[in-house]
């Protein structure tokens, strides 16, 4: 294999893995900034894994190809509605944040598991038989280096992924949306003096993060798992809020985390069948992405800011 | 005579106290009026109330004489009312523009129209003299500035009744003159203002009528005109007030502090302090008087260990203080009452009783060998809380529960009750009222008296000129004048403290 | 105690109407798509032949973490079962405990041996282990692939780097250097049965690399594998997959991809061995080998993406080892020598 | 007073009312989904607390969870947020079978030895984030999060390297480093509850008394509330992040040493996390991070999760059930808001 082939494989991979974070880590930004804490990240994609799946499974006959789609539409729809529990218990209920967010992943894992069970007799699914593919850009793919680089074998789910950030970035910095939005996260009260339903705007943050890690999810399950069981979303709920607070709570920044991970990952996976890698003992391949992940924060990537009021419920006239 | 406000027999209540118990507010069209009261009197309610984010539980408000129901500020920010808060309700990480627009963007497309915003921003800051830098960041700019941003954001919305909840508690003497014409400004423009105080001056200087309440009650209201600073005072606390601290001369000993040719950095590695020289002996007060933001922060870090120097000497009797760590500072003999309580006074979260023993919580009789003594820690707490009159249900209320007034008190207390070589009092009265300031002044006297050097930093010239036996005039890092309270005057100060030559200071110093 | 009477009664005079059998699934769960579930098929089959009730004649519990194993063993044991199957080796020192606390009650563990903490061969009477000759059902599909590959670049994925998928890795790969000495063989370990995403990234480089079939003995790892595998076929790549445990001609569909399969038939196993205990003739202390012989591994009934030449091989090769002729390795050490003698 | 006491009768009636309601949410779901909660919850009962063994098992269960749970409360306490508590286990978990396999010592001697390895390697798993925290200001929630993941790989492979016994699994420790207990074991008959517990209720008697009675409490909690006034009153704030990330992940440490030496006797070489860390936070906040309520709590969990194999035995409810009434249970303690204010205002219109 050429270098370029191996550069090939591993930005290929890369785009292929970060997908699923990139939603997910961008429905981290929307609750964080509103100021609500989103451990139930992990819970939330798992649950949009699970309303993928059984979508397209039910789906994939009658719909063919557009079943996975489907599935993700629903999924987002699903696992929005699964965080108004989170919503409420957090900004009505006033539960603290990561408790509750706890709460979720548990609820998640039992009650998609325990579906499953009742709904197919078993306790993980059949595999899809329509996948999110992926795909050659049309033209881009012919682009001589570039081309292989980044338009070859990539599922389109990951352009999406990639075209959302920039979206959920300019809604953020650039819309009265966004400015509320923060400005809620930041300083509610303040908000509130400005006529500005402070209550609203955290519940929309909480529900766009389930959207997005709904997404993420299915995104996750119908391009790369192919079935859901317990064990399809492993952890990657915590990745993806990992990826959210190193990108300091910047869809761009997140969005950037996401593709490091890939990144990291897919190198450290390839990397035992490049020469040179290949000598490199095998645990040290694989620590080495969330060994970098340390370095880069530690070193160059510097302190990250959380929003001010994030973990606070926001009670009128406390000071 | 028409009322543009009329809140009539208003009631509101927090779980457990009464915080406006049947309070009437009447205000003109066209004056300024002054809302007068002890820390917890309810002022800030009664405004919040106004301002629609509480709901009163009794009475209603009339707005040019037609009924209204203010149940969030949106509605009063549609009936033309702006309030400025006690505490700024800026976001720090927006832009002055970002903070002013908030809840009202103008938009093309979805987007924000933000140098249209600014634009319109700057006309109406020269409108009303009220300068600003439209692109700033909240966390950038001056005291002074953010409060100009918090009336901007209320003419931006063109509100004629302005409220303004204690605007002058944390400015510096030019801002508070700066404010004042701004006031005045705003009147000519045809609106009225409501000035929540504790500084019976600025309302003689400024104010129409002024409506007295103490305890949540309304005691009354009265036409300025007619009325003098010690009505008033007695007025709002209900007995006598004296505000001149009566203090006999000081006696000054052997000097206590020595900081000779200090330099020290800010967080932006700009010398903030640039060698700068002060002594003070027991037995005095020295106060610090200079415009907010030169090195009076940075001198004061320095000397309690908070901060490295980069170069000079801090000796505090014989002892060089700078390489010392803030613990063995504080044991050699320093007190501190920090300028921010709720920053570094106090664990808001901790009870007050927890709070008293900040300093001493790791010594006897409060720790042997590592163990807390909690029985001791709180028998201490009540003789303090005695001691000092500290406002509170009981020494188990978490600080957070109490006035500042209140929880200042429990701070000197704590740091007098030691009794150090050196006491530092930073903005030791800032936010409090009379009756409060009154006790706090006495305190820090007669711990002058017994032999204490007191080092007195304040924004505030009365203060100084009040307390201090020597007037060490700051700027931008250095002392530029030593004068005597008794021989200057607030126009001298406030020419030194703006950087002005000094060809009297020989003689005063 | 009575669980024990049972037990004999039950054997003694094959009175099926009270037998009872159980199994425990490792955490796989028993729908695994592999041994766990084609265990589960073996008890189900065998359950319908006897017409005992699931639930009450024939039942199995599932772990769902590590800790479950014991917990779920001995309920087997308190209902009176007469025996009970624990699938996976990860449930080998549990099988042991177990047992030795109950010595009455029989228990069976598959794809493992009993050992002692330092690692030695231990037998209880009342354990039966049950093992497979999983190099040489994975010596077949190498022959396959050996002979079907057009790019003489074969891969590997084991799951996690073990004896028991060593026991793959080296059959396949002596399977392979038997037929065509000159193939390529690349070798790689997830180092996790569950990792769809690191599965595929693997194979595609595999794929990348020029290798056209890869065989796979990674469990959830493997639907990577597939789902790789897929997204070249679409694209017109002439890629297969060879599938492992079961027949995975399923998991190949709709585009083709499974060449074919290596089969491990634990469900025959479990119903051999639940007979011979209905029958009282249960193999305790015993360790219970399965192979070509016994039909234990093989290669996959489907055999539609395999050609005749393929097949007649295969079945050349077979005969070989039936006959003992050829001896195939069951670790690196064996694998070594066994290439040194390839001529 | 009167409040005071109020107050803490109200905090004790949460969690049992947040119980039951779980409880009686999960059994409309058993209805929902088809099967019979009486006989349901009856099978699990008795998988929770039965027969003895089923009480071995819930102790045997519940005695990780506490050292879990404290782990996470005691950083919670000090303003930290320990994700890392999993891999800090799996570090401990690894130590403890390590010294109890290689080393041939009398059991007075190897027990706490092992049971310091264990301590001692979590607590420098739990030192990296902390002194990055302290040091460069990194947010401790990524690192330890990165730092599981660097757990588990590592242990398997020092697994593999140095004490591999086959099978996926470590060889088995020493008797002298066992905490197996054959007198448990006898009136449990044949649970696997072992003397970890002991171990256990003292730790978490020791992190009550180390931040309610010691002015080292003191500080660490004071610099959770407020690192400016804890800095003005001359405490180190960095070095008190430091030591509060130690000493949760020691917790944590002797969490995994449970495992190692007391229910399973060797380590297994794992390719997915064990969860008990995550349990360990859900304990915690069950437990409103107080050490008693974590024991308690604890107990209900671990209760729980042993007991979820019978009811799926007995009565063939999914054993995800139990997952669902945990969170649930965990929702309306967190949810108690409401009803501690309604609660306070009977108290109230009481008096
Ligand atoms: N958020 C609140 N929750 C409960 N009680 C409150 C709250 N805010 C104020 N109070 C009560 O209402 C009374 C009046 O408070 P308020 O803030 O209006 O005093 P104030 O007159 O503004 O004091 P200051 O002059 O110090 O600003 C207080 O004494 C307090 O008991
Ligand atoms: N969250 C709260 N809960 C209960 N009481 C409160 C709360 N906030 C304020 N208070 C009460 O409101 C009264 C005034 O509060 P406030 O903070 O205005 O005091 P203050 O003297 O104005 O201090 P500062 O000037 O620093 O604001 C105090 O008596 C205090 O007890
Ligand atoms: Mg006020
Ligand atoms: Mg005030």
């Amino acid at each position: 294999m050429s270098f370029l082939d191996i550069l090939a494989l591993i930005t290929q991979a890369a785009l292929y893995s970060a997908a699923p974070l990139i939603f997910t880590a961008l429905g981290g930004v929307f609750s964080e900034r509103s100021g609500v804490v989103n451990i139930g990240l992990e819970g939330l994609m798992l649950f949009g894994a699970f309303t993928g799946i059984v979508t397209t499974l039910t789906f994939q006959d009658s719909l063919g190809a557009a079943a996975p789609w489907l599935g993700i539409g629903l999924a987002a729809l699903a696992s929005m509605i699964f965080a108004l529990i989170h919503a409420v218990a957090t900004i009505t209920l006033k539960a603290d944040q990561t408790v509750s967010g706890v709460a979720l992943n548990f609820l998640a894992a039992g009650l998609s598991v325990f579906l499953i069970k009742n709904i197919y007799g078993k306790g993980q699914t059949d595999f899809i038989q329509v996948r999110i593919d992926k795909i050659d850009v049309p033209v881009l793919s012919k682009i001589p280096v570039i081309g292989d680089l980044f338009f070859k074998s990539v599922p389109v789910t990951s352009y999406i992924a990639i075209a959302l950030a920039f979206l959920v970035w300019y809604i953020i910095y650039k819309t009265p949306f966004g400015l509320r939005l923060r400005s809620v996260g930041e300083h509610p009260m303040a908000a509130d003096t400005m006529g500005i339903n402070v209550t609203a705007m955290r519940y929309v943050g909480v529900m766009l993060s389930g959207l997005f890690a709904g997404i993420g999810g299915a995104v996750y399950a119908t391009s790369i798992a192919t079935n859901f069981s317990g064990t399809t979303i492993a952890g990657q709920g915590f990745l993806a809020l990992a990826a959210m607070i190193f990108g300091k709570w910047h869809p761009l920044g997140a969005l950037g985390a996401a593709l490091f991970f890939g990144l990291a990952q897919s190198l450290s996976i390839t990397g035992e069948q490049i020469p040179y890698i290949q000598e490199i003992p095998n645990v040290l391949l694989k620590i080495a992405p969330y060994l970098l992940t340390i370095l880069a924060l530690t070193g160059f990537v510097g302190r990250a800011d959380a929003p001010k009021a994030l973990g606070t419920p926001y009670e009128k006239g406390k000071r | 005579m028409e009322y543009v406000i009329e809140m009539l027999n208003i009631r509101k209540e927090f779980p457990g106290i009464v915080a406006n118990d049947n309070i009437t507010l009447q205000v003109q069209k066209g004056e300024i009026h002054a809302l007068l009261g002890e820390n917890g009197a309810g002022k800030s309610t009664l405004m919040n109330v106004l301002f629609g984010l509480y709901q009163p539980e009794k009475g209603e408000i009339k707005v040019r004489g037609e009924e209204v129901k203010i149940t969030n500020p949106n509605v009063a920010n549609g009936l033309g009312i702006g309030m400025v808060h006690q505490h700024f309700m800026l976001v720090e990480k927006f832009t002055v523009t970002e903070n002013i627009i908030l809840g009202s963007e103008p938009t093309k497309a979805g987007k924000i129209q933000i140098k249209e915003s600014a634009q319109k921003i700057e006309a109406l800051s020269k409108q009303y003299g009220l300068s600003v830098d439209p692109y700033a960041k909240i966390e950038d700019i001056s005291v002074g500035m953010q409060q100009r941003v918090e009336i901007l954001k209320t003419l931006y919305r063109g509100a004629d009744i302005l409220i303004f909840d204690e605007p002058t508690a944390v400015l510096t003497p030019q801002e508070i003159q700066e404010l004042i014409q701004i006031m005045k400004n705003l009147i000519k423009e045809g609106k009225s203002i409501i000035l929540i105080t504790h500084k019976l001056k600025e309302i003689m200087s400024v104010c129409d009528r002024c409506t007295v309440i103490r305890k949540g009650k309304g005691i009354g209201t009265v036409t300025v005109a007619d009325t003098n600073a010690d009505e008033l005072a007695s007025l709002m606390v209900g007995r006598e007030v004296h505000f001149k601290t009566t203090k006999k001369d000081a006696v000054p000993q052997g000097i206590v502090l020595d900081i000779h040719d200090l330099v020290v950095e800010d967080s932006r590695g700009v010398s903030a302090v640039n060698g700068l020289n002060l002594e003070v002996r027991s037995g005095e007060i020295v106060g610090i008087a200079g415009v907010e933001g030169n090195g009076q922060t940075e001198l004061i870090e320095a000397i309690t260990g908070l901060r490295k120097a980069k170069s000079g000497s801090v000796k505090l009797k014989d002892l060089d203080l700078t390489p010392l760590s803030t613990r063995k500072i504080t044991e050699a003999g320093v007190g501190h009452i920090p300028q921010d309580r709720h920053k570094h006074g106090l664990v808001l979260d901790y009870t007050i009783g927890a709070n008293t023993a900040l300093q001493t919580y790791y010594k006897k009789p409060f720790s042997k060998g590592g163990i807390l003594n909690y029985k001791k820690i709180y028998e201490k707490a009540r003789t303090l809380i005695k001691e000092f009159d500290v406002r509170t249900p009981s020494e188990y209320t978490p600080a957070r529960a109490l006035s500042g007034g209140n929880q200042q008190k429990a701070i000197i207390a704590r740091e007098v009750d030691r009794s150090p070589e050196l006491l530092i009092a930073a903005q030791p009265t800032r936010g409090l009222d009379v009756g409060a300031i009154e006790f706090i002044h006495s305190k820090l006297v007669e711990e002058r008296d017994k032999g204490r050097g007191v080092l007195l930093i304040s924004l505030e010239l009365d203060e100084v000129m009040n307390l201090s036996d020597r007037i060490a005039v700051i700027y931008e890092g250095k002392i530029v004048a030593v004068v005597d309270p008794k021989t200057t005057n607030e126009q001298e100060l406030g020419l030194l403290m703006a950087g002005g030559k000094q060809e009297k200071v020989g003689a005063s110093s | 105690a009575c669980g024990s009477d049972n037990a004999e009664k039950a054997g003694g005079d094959g009175k099926k109407s009270n037998f009872k059998v159980g199994m425990v699934t490792d955490t796989g769960g028993v729908d695994d798509k592999s041994f766990n579930q084609s265990a589960w098929e073996g008890l189900q089959a065998f359950g319908k032949k006897h017409g005992l009730e699931e639930g009450t004649g024939y039942k199995y519990l599932q772990s769902t973490k590590a800790d479950d194993y014991q917990p779920n063993l001995s309920k087997f044991v308190e209902a009176n079962y007469d025996l009970t199957f624990g699938i996976g080796f990860l449930m080998e020192d549990d099988i042991q405990k177990a047992a030795e606390q109950n010595p009455k009650s029989n228990f069976a563990l598959v794809d493992s041996i009993l050992t002692d903490a330092k690692g030695n061969p231990v037998t209880l009477d009342n354990v039966a282990a049950i093992t497979f000759k999983e190099n040489v059902g994975s010596f077949l599909v190498g022959v396959a692939a050996a002979n079907q590959t057009k790019t003489n670049k074969i891969g590997f994925i084991g799951g996690v780097d073990s004896p028991l998928i060593k026991k793959f890795e080296s059959g396949f790969k002596a399977g392979v250097k038997s037929v065509n000495p000159k193939a390529e063989i690349i070798v790689q370990y997830a180092g996790d049965f569950n990792a769809p995403e690191k599965g595929s990234s693997i194979a595609a480089t595999m794929y990348e690399q020029g290798a056209d079939i890869i065989y796979h003995s990674a469990g959830g790892t493997g639907n990577g594998v597939f789902t790789e595998a897929k997204n070249r076929k679409k694209k017109g790549q002439d890629v297969w997959v060879i599938g492992v445990d079961r027949d995975q001609h399923e998991e190949g569909m709709p585009e083709n991809v499974t060449l074919t399969s290596m089969i491990k038939r634990v469900d025959v196993a479990v119903q051999e061995v639940t007979q011979e205990a209905m029958d009282g003739k249960f193999p305790g202390g015993k360790e219970v080998v399965f192979g070509l012989e016994e039909d234990g591994v093989g290669i996959a009934p489907t055999k539609d993406n395999l050609t005749e030449e393929t097949l007649k091989l295969v079945d050349e090769y077979q005969q070989k080892i039936l006959k003992g002729e050829i001896k195939v390795p069951a670790t690196d050490d064996e694998y070594k020598e066994f290439e040194s003698t390839l001529k | 007073m009167k409040i005071l006491r109020n107050e803490r009768f109200i905090n004790i009636l949460i969690p049992i009312v947040a119980a039951i309601l779980g409880l009686l949410v999960g059994g409309i779901i058993m209805l929902i989904g088809g099967y019979d909660p009486v006989f349901g919850y009856q099978s699990l009962f008795d998988g929770m607390v039965g027969d003895p063994k089923a009480l071995g098992e819930t102790v045997r269960a519940m005695t990780p969870l506490i050292l879990a749970g404290i782990a996470v409360a005691f950083a919670f306490k000090t303003g930290l947020f320990n994700i890392g508590v999993e891999g800090q286990l799996l570090v401990g978990w690894f130590a403890a079978v390590f010294v109890g396999y290689k080393f041939d010592l009398p059991a007075v001697i190897h027990i706490p030895l092992s049971l310091l390895a264990a301590a001692a390697a979590g607590a420098l798993w739990g030192f990296v984030p902390g002194f990055l925290k302290a040091r460069f200001r990194v947010n401790e929630v990524i690192v330890t999060i990165m730092m599981n993941y660097i757990a588990l790989y590592t242990t398997s492979f020092l697994i593999k390297t140095y004490i591999y016994g086959g099978n996926e699994k470590s060889y088995n420790i020493k008797e002298s480093a066992s905490l197996a207990s054959p007198f448990f074991a006898s009136i449990t008959d044949n649970s696997r509850m072992h003397y970890g517990i002991f171990v256990a209720l003292l730790a978490a008697i020791v992190m009550w008394f180390l931040l309610s009675k010691t002015s080292k409490g003191y500080e660490l909690k004071a610099v959770g509330y407020n690192q400016h006034a804890s800095q003005y009153a001359g405490m180190s704030v960095k070095g008190n992040i430091i030591l509060s990330m130690v000493i949760s992940g020691a917790f944590a440490g002797l969490a995994g040493s449970m495992e190692g030496l007391g229910t399973f006797q060797y380590m297994n070489s794992l390719s997915s996390f064990t969860g008990t860390g995550f349990d360990g936070i859900a304990v915690a906040l069950l437990g409103a991070n107080s050490a008693i309520g974590i024991v308690l709590a604890s107990f209900l969990f671990g209760g729980l999760k042993t007991a979820a194999p019978e009811m799926n035995f007995m009565a063939n409810v999914p054993s995800e059930l139990v997952g669902i009434i945990i969170a649930l249970i965990i929702f309306f303690v967190a949810s108690s808001y409401v009803v501690r204010w309604f609660l306070t205002r009977l108290g109230k219109e009481g008096k």
